[in-house]
């Protein structure tokens, strides 16, 4: 390989890790702003012109912290289990097209570090791995509500999960591809967006992660009233910021997979109709990160209007509801592919 | 505070004027249980009985069953002390008829950590009631299933309500600052 | 089998919990996620308010009571100013009586307003948790306007009140009661027909209307069993029996019946608040009250409804001193409490959070 | 055919680098106050009478038990799904018995109550 052939993964892995912890801190401030205008107050308003850079004031205040190591706690585990979190929720980011190709300087860029031939079945491993981080946490803090907050967690990420595979099986089935690029491309071929084909998926995926990112109404890991904090409860500082950075990431990778397999990834609304293609002076990666706001701003959104389910409750959707809806999808998928 | 020269012997517990009309539920009472309500009085709108504590349990078995009385809650239970009398507690139970939408108040007087009869077979809403008579009082309820203290910390010496209790407390130490707990427990 | 027996996990929820309302402390022994047991240790804001009583003037005591329910402190002031009256044998004037309700009122809809944000805050809604404490600043803007203070008001005096309402004040207490009206919906629909939470409301904590009254439940966990009792209705006080009102009542006695019990006595409290503004009488606020408050020697129990149940104080005086020789306080949230471990028993643990919050404790009253 | 991954491994380098670094750079930094009752595991004020680590009743072993052989199942699918084109009818017939083998345990744990919870 040449050495420009390390530089640009280099540098392309660079910008989007950058872009990415932004992206996160950023979102803390969008969900802080979004449900205080949902609960008609203001939000914050004091670091910067109308707390724009209180993100910036939270990270250095982390930062700062005192990061306590509980005295019964395993060191290592402890250390261990944020980085378990974060590190998986970073790197799904690696096959995630932000945009098609690019020229820039002549060169054609592609918009996304790698484009392997299993992307989507990289995004579910990769996302899985996750869960240790929160199983270990609760684990390693030696504690009896981290306990069962982990307990709570690994439960329901498992269960959610079965789900939302078999979903990503019936959008394969359409796309006939694995790879995220090759999707998107496929819509395009296809002339429609897969939301259009499959929008059962969109809805039990859309469920599905928000369990998986224990976001309200499935935030029974950290469920602040009952289990006061979940499995993050002995966790402070540095390390603590590192569970919530995982948290905001892992809702980003969400928006992003939803937007890819159903609403386009980097293509502007119906890409075929002739008189739309004005649309198409947009740059790509424009249009994708509009979908995903859209996606982000809906997960605030459902925080603030939505109770939480309690535990036995929200195993009974994952197994009784998702899977056997996730089971038909699927077979009426297949059957229609063959037949048509 | 004020000037108080001798401590008083006990509540007045007036009888009730000739003509007011007993309520409907004390002659049956005293019919059923003879002689184990030793006195009735009337003050502000309240009826009370006060009832021997050998006693106590049947009458309020009464109270809670029969028809005319149907005494379903049991409010309140708390104790008076007055420690010139030889009986120097008062316990006083305030119950309430959810169907006839009346009161009465039944009163037993009790000595220095005599038992009296728990009533929390009758209601169970006297336990934690009972439970503070007798950390605040001292005084033993028996068949009480759980009688622990309640308000005051398990290890605590005294009981704060009665008369000989100084405010201020027995005079424990005073630590202002919470180190100085800190240093306390871990201070071998 | 001994290879999968388990231990039971006991776990202190509490005293420092986010969803125990205060300093209270469950400790639970739970199997998986279900509670087998449950011990309630309570004590941990214990002041000593009955003990304090017995060494304090009879109008100081006004004071104290602020300290109990000290988010419901007006209706603490009219329970203990109504018995020291009862028991003196004064005679409140009309207005100072219509204004006791008026006060007692807003009161309620208050309480109630905390209660229902921090129950919902509880079971994850927040966004009711923002609407209902805007609603509650309004009403604490009216008691400051009246009284000066916006928690502990000692708003009553012995005989009647400190002071008249100011000039504007009950035009004021109107408007209030049309913006509420407005408001309620907006609770509801966040809550009422969420599938959510009746799910996590409905069959939960379910208690017949006869063991609520035996196991010493009150107010509205009482009328959420359906059991139609009220001291506003039952042993009329302030001018409560000169106003129509309804006692709402549930059916089921679960955690949803006493949340819509709740949500009905909102209304309820704005039909009595109107009535009494639409028919203030003029007059004096206070009574013909000696100088010197010294009840003659004699004891007595006196009941109020406060917002979490009857609220009564027994009241005994020597009748020489000018303190009370007795001083007792039926704390509804201590005796709804005592529920708890019979309310939990069988549920999860996320359910003993909605538990504590249905009944409505507040830990001031609880220990005092 | 590899090459492809080699940006992916690069990206798992840089994410547990930037990991670690952020912790050594916290360490650094951070306040250090600790004294031993902040060190205590939190039970809401209360020093823990048992340890949290007793053995404990996890209900969910069944949980972890289904999601194994579902997700094993759904593996299976994936290739499947990629090249169902150009299995056509055979491919769909295979898959429905392969999944009907699934569902049929699916149901009998159902109705034996597996996927009741608590």
């Amino acid at each position: 390989m040449t050495s420009m052939g390390w530089l640009l993964p280099l540098v392309q892995i660079l910008i989007v890790l950058n872009a990415v912890l932004i992206a996160v801190t950023y979102m803390v401030l969008l969900e802080r702003k979004v449900i205080a205008w949902a609960q008609s107050r203001l939000g914050p308003m004091r670091v910067g012109p109308h707390g724009v850079l209180q993100p910036i004031a939270d990270a250095i205040k982390l930062l700062l912290k005192e990061d306590i190591t509980p005295a019964r706690a395993d060191k290592w585990l402890f250390t261990i289990a944020p980085i378990m979190s974060l590190v998986p929720a970073l790197i799904a980011f690696a096959v995630i097209p932000f945009g098609g190709h690019a020229r820039i300087f002549g060169r054609d860029v592609p918009l996304f570090i790698a484009d392997v031939n299993v992307g989507l079945l990289y995004i579910v491993s990769i996302t899985s791995i996750g869960v240790y981080g929160i199983i270990l946490a609760g684990y390693a803090s030696n504690s009896k509500y981290p306990l069962l907050a982990s307990l709570r967690a690994s439960a329901q990420l498992i269960s959610y999960e079965v789900a939302i595979t078999m979903m990503l099986v019936s959008v394969i089935v359409t796309a006939g591809t694995l790879s995220m690029v090759a999707i998107v491309e496929a819509q395009l071929h296809n002339h429609v967006w897969f939301v259009f084909v499959q929008p059962v998926a969109l809805v039990v995926l859309f469920i599905g992660g928000l369990a998986e990112t224990n976001r309200t109404p499935f935030d029974l890991a950290e469920a602040e009233q009952e289990l006061t904090g979940g499995f993050h409860t002995e966790y402070s500082g540095m390390r603590f910021a590192m569970f919530f950075l995982a948290e905001y990431a892992n809702m980003i990778v969400v928006s992003a997979v939803v937007t890819t397999l159903f609403f386009g990834g980097w293509l502007p609304p119906f890409p075929n109709v002739g008189w739309l293609a004005f649309l198409g002076w947009i740059p790509g990666w424009m249009w994708f990160l509009v979908k995903c706001f859209v996606f982000l701003y809906v997960f605030v959104w459902i925080r603030a209007t939505l109770p939480r389910y309690r535990y036995d409750q929200l195993m009974r959707v994952g197994w009784k509801v998702l899977i056997p809806v996730a089971l038909a999808n699927l077979f009426v998928t297949a059957i229609l592919k063959v037949w048509l | 505070m004020g000037v108080n020269p001798a401590p008083p012997a006990g509540p007045p517990d007036p009888p009730p004027p000739a003509d007011l009309s007993v309520p409907g539920f004390i002659s049956p009472l005293q019919s059923a249980l003879p002689d184990a309500v030793t006195q009735v009085s009337y003050w502000v709108g309240d009826w009370t009985m006060i009832v021997a504590t050998n006693r106590l349990l049947d009458v309020m078995r009464h109270l809670r069953t029969a028809q005319e009385a149907s005494f379903d809650a049991c409010c309140d239970v708390t104790a008076t002390d007055w420690p010139p009398r030889a009986e120097r507690f008062d316990v006083s139970y305030a119950l309430f008829s959810t169907r006839h939408r009346h009161r009465v108040r039944v009163k037993v007087r009790v000595a220095d950590s005599q038992a009296v009869p728990s009533v929390t077979s009758v209601w169970p809403s006297a336990n934690w009631l009972e439970r503070e008579v007798f950390d605040m009082f001292g005084i033993p309820f028996d068949g009480h299933p759980d009688l622990r203290r309640i308000l005051m910390p398990d290890e605590w010496q005294g009981h704060p309500q009665r008369k000989d209790y100084p405010l201020e407390g027995p005079g424990e130490m005073l630590l202002e600052n919470p180190m100085d707990w800190l240093r306390l427990r871990y201070e071998p | 089998m001994s290879l999968f027996d388990t231990d039971e996990l006991v776990i202190n929820m509490g005293p420092q919990h986010p969803s125990t309302h205060g300093v209270l402390r469950v400790v639970l022994r739970l199997d998986g996620e279900r509670v087998v047991g449950a011990d309630v240790v309570i004590g941990y804001l214990h002041r000593g308010i009955e003990k304090l009583s017995e060494h304090r003037d009879w109008q100081q005591i006004v004071m104290l009571t602020d300290r109990m329910d000290y988010v419901s402190a007006a209706t603490s002031n009219l329970g203990y100013c109504e018995t020291v009256e009862k028991l003196m044998q004064i005679e409140v004037p009309r207005r100072a009586r219509y204004i006791r309700t008026i006060l007692s009122e807003l009161q309620r809809i208050a309480s109630h307003n905390l209660w229902l944000g921090t129950h919902a805050m509880d079971i994850g809604a927040m966004t009711v948790f923002l609407y209902n404490f805007r609603e509650r600043e309004l009403i604490l803007d009216l008691f400051e306007e009246f009284c000066g203070a916006r928690l502990t008001y000692s708003s009553m005096r012995i005989g009647g009140l400190p002071l008249d309402i100011p000039s504007g004040w009950a035009r004021k207490v109107s408007a209030f009661c049309d913006l509420f009206e407005t408001k309620i919906p907006e609770y509801e629909d966040l809550l009422t027909h969420n599938r959510i939470w009746k799910e996590r409301t409905r069959n939960i904590g379910v208690i017949s209307g006869a063991d609520a009254i035996a196991i010493g439940l009150t107010g509205p966990p009482l009328r959420g069993s359906g059991v139609p009792r009220d001291v506003r209705k039952d042993e009329p006080y302030a001018a409560y029996d000169e106003f129509d009102f309804d006692v709402p009542i549930g059916s089921a006695g679960d955690i949803y019946d006493r949340y819509l019990v709740r949500l009905e006595e909102f209304r309820q409290s704005l039909r009595i608040i109107r009535q009494a503004i639409a028919g203030l009488p003029e007059g004096p606020v206070v009574g013909k009250v000696p100088r010197l408050i010294k009840p003659p020697a004699g004891e007595t129990y006196h009941a109020i409804e406060s917002p979490k149940g009857e609220l009564g104080f027994f009241i005994v005086s020597d009748g020489r001193s000018n303190v009370p020789y007795r001083f007792r306080v039926r704390p509804p949230s201590f005796c709804n409490l005592q529920a708890l471990p019979r309310l939990i028993k069988g549920h999860l643990v996320a359910d003993v959070v909605a538990m504590i919050g249905s009944i409505d404790i507040v830990l001031g009253e609880v220990d005092r | 055919m590899l090459r492809a991954y080699i940006p992916i491994f690069l990206f798992i380098l840089v994410g547990i680098a930037f990991a670690i670094v952020t912790l050594i750079v916290s360490r650094l930094v951070h306040a250090e106050k600790a004294n031993e009752v902040k060190l205590e595991p939190y039970e809401c004020g209360i020093e823990p009478q048992t340890d949290a680590r007793d053995r404990y009743s996890v209900r969910y072993y069944l949980v972890a038990m289904l999601f194994v052989i579902f997700d094993v199942e759904t593996v299976f699918m994936f290739p499947w799904a990629v090249v169902l084109d150009r299995l056509a009818l055979f491919g769909l017939i295979e898959m429905f018995l392969f999944v009907l083998i699934l569902v049929v345990g699916y149901a009998y744990a159902w109705k034996k109550g597996a996927l009741e919870w608590a």
